[in-house]
């Protein structure tokens, strides 16, 4: 016979507050199997965990039931309870009456009450049908991978490869370096963007421990934490490893067509190209889109002019399959396209600028070599208008979130702008100014007062096109004024959405993203750099909008979870995997084919003396406990340990029964 | 400051009626001005759209309805089609002058109300406008008799734009029809506004 | 045509092609015909096929999975054959296919042919390794007009329809153990750790056996009415296996038994299928 | 043979004469076959949605149902109308419980699966500007015009569909493909002051005056409007406005069915441009088109 | 839809990864919804055996509600994709059984839809409720 202890936390007065905590443990008193049920402020304190032990002790318990939070939160915290006080962590149940009870039902206390007791019932029923299971243990492939090489990327795979772990830092792009290349100048302290990040980029790419892969993609993701089997698409480049960086290519390539994506579209850039200057690895590749030679079979002006022969026209994209341990995925963002932005011209208008293109026009890097003129007549601009929360804290444009830095970006640019030229004049559109962040708000104050920028609060309506001027209609709603502007130029604060086809490569992983598309940590909280799928970690704006500092200090987070997943010997994993009970096995091979890892082996076995059958057999090793083959099985030969036939058909029966409660 | 504030002054009702009758939620607004910045005669109101929204979330009745701001609404849409909280700012104008005509609250402005009710009773009668005697009317009940005689309305009457008839409905079953469906869409506003929303 | 037959599997006995050869034989009467087991090509005598011969014998390949085996089946039994291959019961080359083609049986309660005779485009048996004897398809083709009409019912009559035939059941599982593809060797039924299903016989548990039987048995079922005609009690478990076949149509474009290649239903998936009112 | 019901709305028949006729004209020469709700009554304008919703619903609800029955798509020339249509049919779908009581006070159903659609997206969407440009007989070379659409023909977002809100492009396309040329301009759909022509004339004039200022700034030598509305306030206004801008502004206003029967050849009195109170017939002859 | 409903039995089958972390969202967001459902947890919808749904009904449940991860987001990469064929088979079988379709649904309910789980479950719940009173 069972012998079930059940303890009902309050959780303070989030349970206790809507649900009947003593005469939830009282009903679990009155139920076969039980031997002792209390109640308790916290259940996951340490005083709350000794209770159980005590109890444990005192009643020989064998399972228990916990009626708390979701198991999601605390069953790991309740199971290792158990197995300090000597049973086995499987027979551990939670009922979980927060998240499903007290917070979703706190508008009728004794429904409420009834529904609890109703969950804590058929978590006793569960735990009754418990049985003990040993830990598995799997291997660890101590290699990390890195998807992104923007400042995030960077950031962690230096840190895993500080910690002696190898890493394979694997961007899209032809450079690393990301968004932050390219910056002018970041805020609050005004240093040079480059100046910070480049020594970064150079470390990563001499860091022994860290393998550099450029302008290549993840195309394939299976596997399993530990066991992380990645597809990787090596773009061509066309361009093999003799190159010596010396960049006469790029000087001779006669092909003007293209933009340059790193100059946001503000300038043209050749056929065969490095985003910019101090790229990493300073190795070009030719854009075949726009190459002369690719799209007319004539010209190979490169490969003359390259000293080192290192042009190399045939080479195809290469796929390259790798295992690593833990994945660091760090994507990154894009930034807002206003051609939604009927009223401020449908991205058509060539003086309205994003906030980005903003910052390579005045960076001395940039195409106008920090000069700041209009995009349409490149004439010198006296009157420049920021708009705030293009892109955010906008519902109808599906939006609603606020980006979190363009108010601080937008500060910065109007000052830098004043910085250059003091003699015009700066107005910034905002709707409210969060500045929250060591010296952030005295930057802003810095802006109006000592930079004179002057700030409206109010939304700008429409930008009319005038006579090679902007007529911007706004208001301040301050004064309840209607404002109009006749400016030079516009600088949208446009705010940060996901990468393009982030959700496509969520799905490569099958981590879950909110409905922007931005990747899901696993609690808001508590694990704000895990995801879903353990083994994935994620840092940076990929995850939701954030400055360097907060990037950088996520990523080294990421850094220190692989590390100490690398720091074990091997990996224990759940034992709640599937078994076949080959007596009654008919061998239709419907769960052989269902399988989604190939865990299912079919065999021809003895199963009663003298009766060999072909039956299926689970490789426990590769099984992660779907479930998929049970809910096929037909002949109810196959079972899931934790979720068992008997289990599940318990809770269904407890949950259609009425409570018999006096 | 002009007004003073304070919690038993804001009718609480008065934003709950604006919502169940308006259908908006106006709790939504996060007064970014958009309304206010492209309303084309915002320079007329005594209030700007946006600063109104904010005194009906306040529950400031008495500045909201003796203002002139919902009667200089032009129901062009321009703020409803921009504002980002997708607020239907032109209806809850409409609404509020829904508000004043049925007679719940003091009424601020009456040339429109004049002209709302002649402009109604021509299609009740006759089941379409007929702008001369509709003109007519309006110029005297709101005292201003000569209103746009000269040059306009001549010139209108004399490049054959204006009627001296006006166009009926030649079938009398539809005239009853049309006075019947009349009378039984004011019972309905009664109900709406009086009953239902208090 | 019996005598065709007889020399047929006379001739695979001698020439030992096959173990066996299961066929039809005369029982107690000249109405009745039961399953024939020959082993040796004297004892082919026995063999005959008529109208009577209205067993699935598609049934005992699941039984003798090791012998190589001549089947005597009508054509509505073949894909019988199919599909217990498909679910690896036993190798397709273990078995010799011997269509006998057939104008319909007759099912003995009532004395007249069922409905699947009367709609039947597989007289002249198709896909058998060998054919015996001639016959002619009927005109009008096989429809599920009945089931559609049983669908148009309110729920509510549907339940009472069903509870009053549950009523009857006796729990014989005559019908479970004359279907082919009910072959598990421990059937839910008789479980007990977990119990599945109460082993009292009333009509509610009586109709969670066929709901959790029928639905077993989706995808795979070939609708051949082994079950129906087995059941003592005249519950038309016809309405049920041939709504199976409708839904199976419908859904997923299935025929079971009718395609070696095509996967059953429920055992595969596409990533277009349609999200069938899922919120 | 191309076919809607068609709801002409009050103002087509006494202060917009010349665009019903110029309209039926050019409609009767593409091949449209415009089917004149009977006994329509008035849409309610802009006065029925401020002074009850359920009005502003029941009004157009008739000539709505009576389109829905024979299956057709339903249009107005004019903006107002077309806007109180629309909006009776959007609001009728949103609200349940107003589309409740007016299907009690109309005593018939009304599903709200018919379309509503303006006159210029049936004709210049449906029929096609393509379809249009093979029927010319004539090229309006050399004239700038600038399209004004206004307000209720563009908004709310939702009536206007697949065409842009902040800058249409619908009547745009049709002057390109009239051998015009359309002047690029940003006042398209702001607002000329609509129902206060009568009474608060002082706001009409400011935001009408507005309009024809940007207008001229922009080269514009004729205004092509598809409301009576606009066209009362942008043309019966103008001499008025040109006073108070003391700048002589004479630009013709002219409707776009009035435009396209100047390409398909019709003439001065035809389409009944006599009723302008700004005279095109000068700026046209100068063009050599009249 | 007013949360209260008593006497309304409903199991609600929850994949572990989406829909039972969504559940948990509607929590943390404090969305309400009636509490009829009594959620089970299970770790995807392809371990949904329709016998544990058809056991649901005959043991009195009014009404069953399984939901899972979103087309292409299942955890364990095709799941849901079994699920979504047993989904229909089973709803019109039952149906031919006279258990009336307003009694069970499906759903996808990702880990961050908490908002989107109140509705199914108010939905569902208002559903059954139309069966057991109007037949």
């Amino acid at each position: 016979m069972a012998r079930i202890g059940v303890f009902v936390c309050h959780c303070g007065t989030n349970i206790a507050g809507v649900v009947d905590v003593t005469r939830v443990a009282k009903y679990a008193g009155s139920l076969p199997g039980v031997k002792v049920a209390v109640d308790y402020k916290f259940m996951c304190s340490d005083p709350g965990q000794n209770t159980i032990i005590d109890a444990i002790k005192k009643y020989g318990l064998d399972r228990l039931v916990v009626s708390a939070c979701s198991p999601r939160m605390h069953e790991a915290t309740f199971r290792r309870t158990a197995e300090r006080a000597g049973i086995n962590p499987y027979m551990v149940e939670m009922a979980n009456i927060r998240e499903h009870v007290a917070w979703v039902h706190s508008d009728d206390k004794e429904l409420a009450t009834q529904k609890a007791m109703k969950l804590m019932e058929m978590a006793v029923a569960k735990v009754r049908r418990s049985e003990a299971l040993s830990k598995m243990f799997a291997p660890i492939e101590k290699r990390a991978l890195v998807i992104g090489g923007g400042i995030a990327g960077i950031q962690a795979a230096l840190d895993i490869a500080g910690a002696g772990y190898k890493v394979l830092l694997v961007e899209k792009e032809p450079s690393i370096g990301g968004r932050m290349a390219q910056l002018d100048k970041t805020f609050p302290t005004l240093d040079c963007s480059a100046c910070i990040l480049t020594p970064k980029m150079v470390a990563a790419a001499q860091d022994p421990n860290i393998t550099l892969l450029t302008y290549a993609e993840v195309t394939e993701v299976c596997g399993f934490v530990g066991q992380f089997e990645v597809k990787i698409k090596k773009k061509a480049k066309s361009v093999n490893s003799k190159c010596i960086g010396c960049g006469v290519c790029t000087t001779k390539c006669p092909s003007k067509k293209a933009l340059s994506e790193f100059d946001e579209k503000l300038a043209p850039r050749k056929a065969i190209y490095t985003p910019f200057p101090q790229a990493v690895p300073n190795v070009p590749v030719i854009d075949r889109t726009a190459c002369t030679f690719f799209l007319t079979g004539k010209c190979k002006i490169c490969e003359k002019v390259c000293p080192t022969g290192a042009i190399d026209y045939t080479q195809q994209d290469e796929f390259i399959k790798e295992k690593f341990g833990a994945v660091v995925v760090a994507t990154g963002f894009d930034i807002y396209d206003h051609s939604n932005y009927g009223e401020y011209g449908y991205g058509e208008i060539k003086d309205v600028i994003t906030g980005l293109q903003f910052e390579r026009l005045i960076s001395s890097t940039g195409p106008t070599a920090g000069h700041v003129t209009r995009p349409s007549d490149h004439r010198e601009v006296k009157n420049v208008v920021f708009i705030q929360c293009v892109g955010s804290r906008d519902e109808a444009k599906k939006r609603p979130y606020c980006s979190r830095v363009c108010c601080m970006y937008t500060a910065k640019q109007a000052m830098l702008l004043k910085d250059h030229y003091p003699e015009t004049q700066a107005y910034v559109f905002y709707i409210d100014i969060r500045s929250a962040g060591k010296n952030y708000e005295e930057f802003v104050q810095r802006a109006q007062n000592e930079y004179g920028v002057l700030y409206l609060r109010g939304r700008v309506s429409k930008i009319y096109e005038r006579a090679n001027k902007l007529l911007v209609k706004g208001a301040d709603t301050l004064s309840g004024a209607q404002v109009e502007i006749e400016a030079d130029l516009v600088v949208l604060a446009n705010g940060f959405e996901p990468k393009k086809g982030a959700k496509e490569f969520a799905q490569l992983f099958h981590m879950s993203s909110d409905q922007y598309g931005f990747y899901n940590e696993l609690h808001p909280k508590l694990a704000p750099v895990e995801t879903a799928i353990s083994g994935v970690f994620v840092a940076g704006c990929c995850q939701s909008p954030k400055d360097i500092p907060d990037t950088v200090a996520m990523a080294s987070a990421t850094a220190a979870k692989v590390c100490a997943l690398f720091a074990k010997e091997k990996l224990e994993v759940e034992p709640l995997i599937a078994g076949v009970n080959q007596l009654t096995c008919s061998g239709c091979e419907t769960c052989y084919n269902v399988c989604p890892y190939s865990a299912i082996e079919m065999k021809d076995k003895e199963v009663k003396r003298g009766e060999v059958r072909h039956v299926a057999e689970v490789l426990e090793s590769v099984c992660k406990g779907c479930g998929a083959c049970v809910g096929a099985c037909y002949s109810k030969a196959v079972d899931l340990k934790g979720f068992t036939d008997r289990q599940v058909l318990d809770q269904v029966e407890t949950a259609t029964a009425p409570i018999t409660d006096n | 400051m002009k007004y003073e504030l304070q919690l038993k002054n804001i009718k609480e009702g008065f934003r709950k009626d604006v919502e169940n009758l308006s259908q908006q939620k106006i709790s939504n607004c996060y007064q970014c001005g958009k309304c206010s910045a492209g309303c084309p005669v915002a320079y007329a109101m005594d209030y700007p759209p946006s600063m109104i929204m904010r005194m009906i979330q306040l529950g400031m009745h008495d500045p909201v309805m003796s203002s002139n701001t919902s009667w200089y609404c032009v129901s062009c849409e321009t703020c409803t089609t921009r504002c980002p909280r997708e607020i239907d700012i032109a209806k809850v104008m409409d609404t509020l002058k829904i508000m004043a005509q049925a007679g719940k609250y003091k009424l601020s402005e009456n040339e429109i109300p004049i002209f709302d009710w002649i402009f109604l009773k021509s299609i009740e009668l006759t089941g379409k406008i007929y702008e001369l005697g509709m003109i007519g009317a309006y110029n005297l009940l709101s005292l201003n008799p000569f209103k746009d005689v000269y040059p306009m309305g001549l010139k209108m009457i004399l490049k054959g734009k204006i009627g001296f008839i006006p166009h009926l409905i030649y079938n009398p079953f539809e005239v009853i029809k049309n006075i019947r469906m009349f009378n039984a869409i004011r019972k309905k506003d009664r109900e709406r506004i009086y009953e239902k929303n208090v | 045509m019996d005598k065709e037959l007889q020399d047929l599997i006379k001739k695979l006995l001698t020439e030992k092609k096959v173990d066996y050869a299961i066929g039809y034989e005369k029982a107690y009467d000249e109405f009745s015909t039961r399953p024939a087991f020959v082993t040796s090509a004297e004892d082919t005598a026995r063999l005959i096929f008529n109208k009577y011969c209205i067993n699935n014998l598609g049934l005992y390949l699941t039984k003798l999975k090791k012998n190589k085996i001549a089947l005597i089946c009508k054509g509505c039994d073949i894909p019988t054959v199919r599909e217990l291959v498909k679910e690896k019961q036993f190798s397709r080359e273990n078995v010799i296919v011997i269509g006998a083609a057939c104008d319909g049986v007759l099912d003995k309660r009532t004395g007249k042919q069922p409905e699947k005779c009367l709609n039947c485009g597989v007289k002249q048996p198709k896909g058998a390794d060998f054919t015996v004897g001639t016959a002619k398809d009927s005109t009008t083709a096989r429809n599920f007009n009945d089931v559609a009409e049983f669908e148009k019912k309110s729920s509510k009559e549907k339940m009472q329809f069903w509870d009053r035939q549950f009523e009857k059941c006796i729990r014989c599982y005559a019908c479970r153990n004359v279907c082919p593809v009910c072959y598990c060797p421990d059937c839910f039924a008789q479980r007990s750790m977990p119990e599945y299903l109460n082993k009292n016989v009333d009509a509610e548990e009586n109709k969670m056996f066929h709901m959790i039987r029928m639905q077993h048995v989706f995808g795979r079922c070939t609708d051949c009415k082994a079950c129906d005609t087995a059941c003592p009690v005249n519950i038309p478990l016809t309405l049920l296996t041939k709504k199976l076949a409708k839904d199976a149509k419908e859904l997923f474009n299935y025929e079971s038994g009718a395609d070696m290649d095509a996967r059953p239903p429920l055992s595969t998936y596409d990533e277009d299928d349609p999200e069938s009112g899922i919120m | 043979m191309f076919k809607v019901a068609y709801f002409p709305g009050c103002s087509l028949s006494s202060t917009a004469k010349e665009y019903d006729v110029a309209t039926r004209l050019v409609c009767e020469d593409l091949e449209i076959e415009l089917v004149e709700v009977p006994e329509w009554v008035c849409c309610g304008a802009t006065t029925a949605h401020i002074t009850s919703e359920l009005t502003a619903a029941v009004l157009p609800a008739r000539s709505l149902i009576w389109a829905e029955k024979h299956n057709m798509t339903i249009t107005s020339p004019c903006s107002a109308c077309f806007s109180r249509l629309k909006m009776a049919q959007l609001n009728l779908e949103k609200y349940p419980g107003l589309k409740k009581e007016a299907e009690e006070i109309l005593g018939e159903t009304y599903s709200g699966k018919g379309e509503v659609l303006h006159l210029t997206r049936v004709m210049l969407e449906r029929y096609g500007v393509d379809n249009i440009k093979a029927k010319l007989k004539k090229q309006l070379k050399g004239l700038k015009i600038a399209c004004y659409y206004g307000c209720l023909m563009t908004r709310p977002a939702e009536v206007c569909e697949n065409d842009r809100v902040e800058d249409p492009m619908l009547m745009d396309n049709l002057v390109s493909a009239l051998g015009a040329q359309a002047v690029k301009w940003s006042y398209k759909t702001e607002c000329c002051g609509a129902a206060f022509s009568l009474t608060k004339t002082e706001i009409v004039r400011k935001l009408s005056g507005d309009i024809l200022k940007e207008a001229k700034a922009s080269g514009a030598e004729l205004i092509m409007v598809a409301c009576p509305l606009c066209h009362s306030n942008l043309d019966a206004r103008q001499p008025e406005i040109s006073k108070l801008l003391k700048a002589e502004l004479n630009i013709p206003v002219l409707y776009f069915t009035q435009v396209i029967g100047l390409a398909l050849g019709y003439g001065y009195l035809d389409l009944m441009l006599n009723k302008h109170f700004i005279d095109p017939a000068p700026l046209l002859k100068a063009k050599g088109i009249l | 839809m007013d949360n209260k409903v008593p006497q309304l039995n409903i199991v609600g089958f929850l994949c572990n990864w989406c829909s039972y972390a969504g559940a948990d969202m509607t929590g943390l967001g404090r969305n309400t919804y009636p509490s009829n459902i009594k959620v089970i947890r299970i770790p995807c919808t392809g371990r949904m055996d329709p016998m544990m749904i058809i056991e649901a009904f005959h043991n009195g449940a009014d009404g069953v509600l399984v939901s899972g991860c979103h087309p292409g987001d299942c955890h364990y990469t095709e799941g849901n994709y079994y699920w979504r064929r047993r989904y229909p088979h089973l709803k019109s079988l039952l149906e031919h059984f006279g258990i009336d379709k307003r009694r069970f649904h499906a759903s996808w309910v990702s880990a961050s839809e908490g908002k989107k789980f109140a509705e199914v479950v108010k939905k569902v719940t208002a559903e059954v409720k139309d069966w057991r009173d109007n037949g």
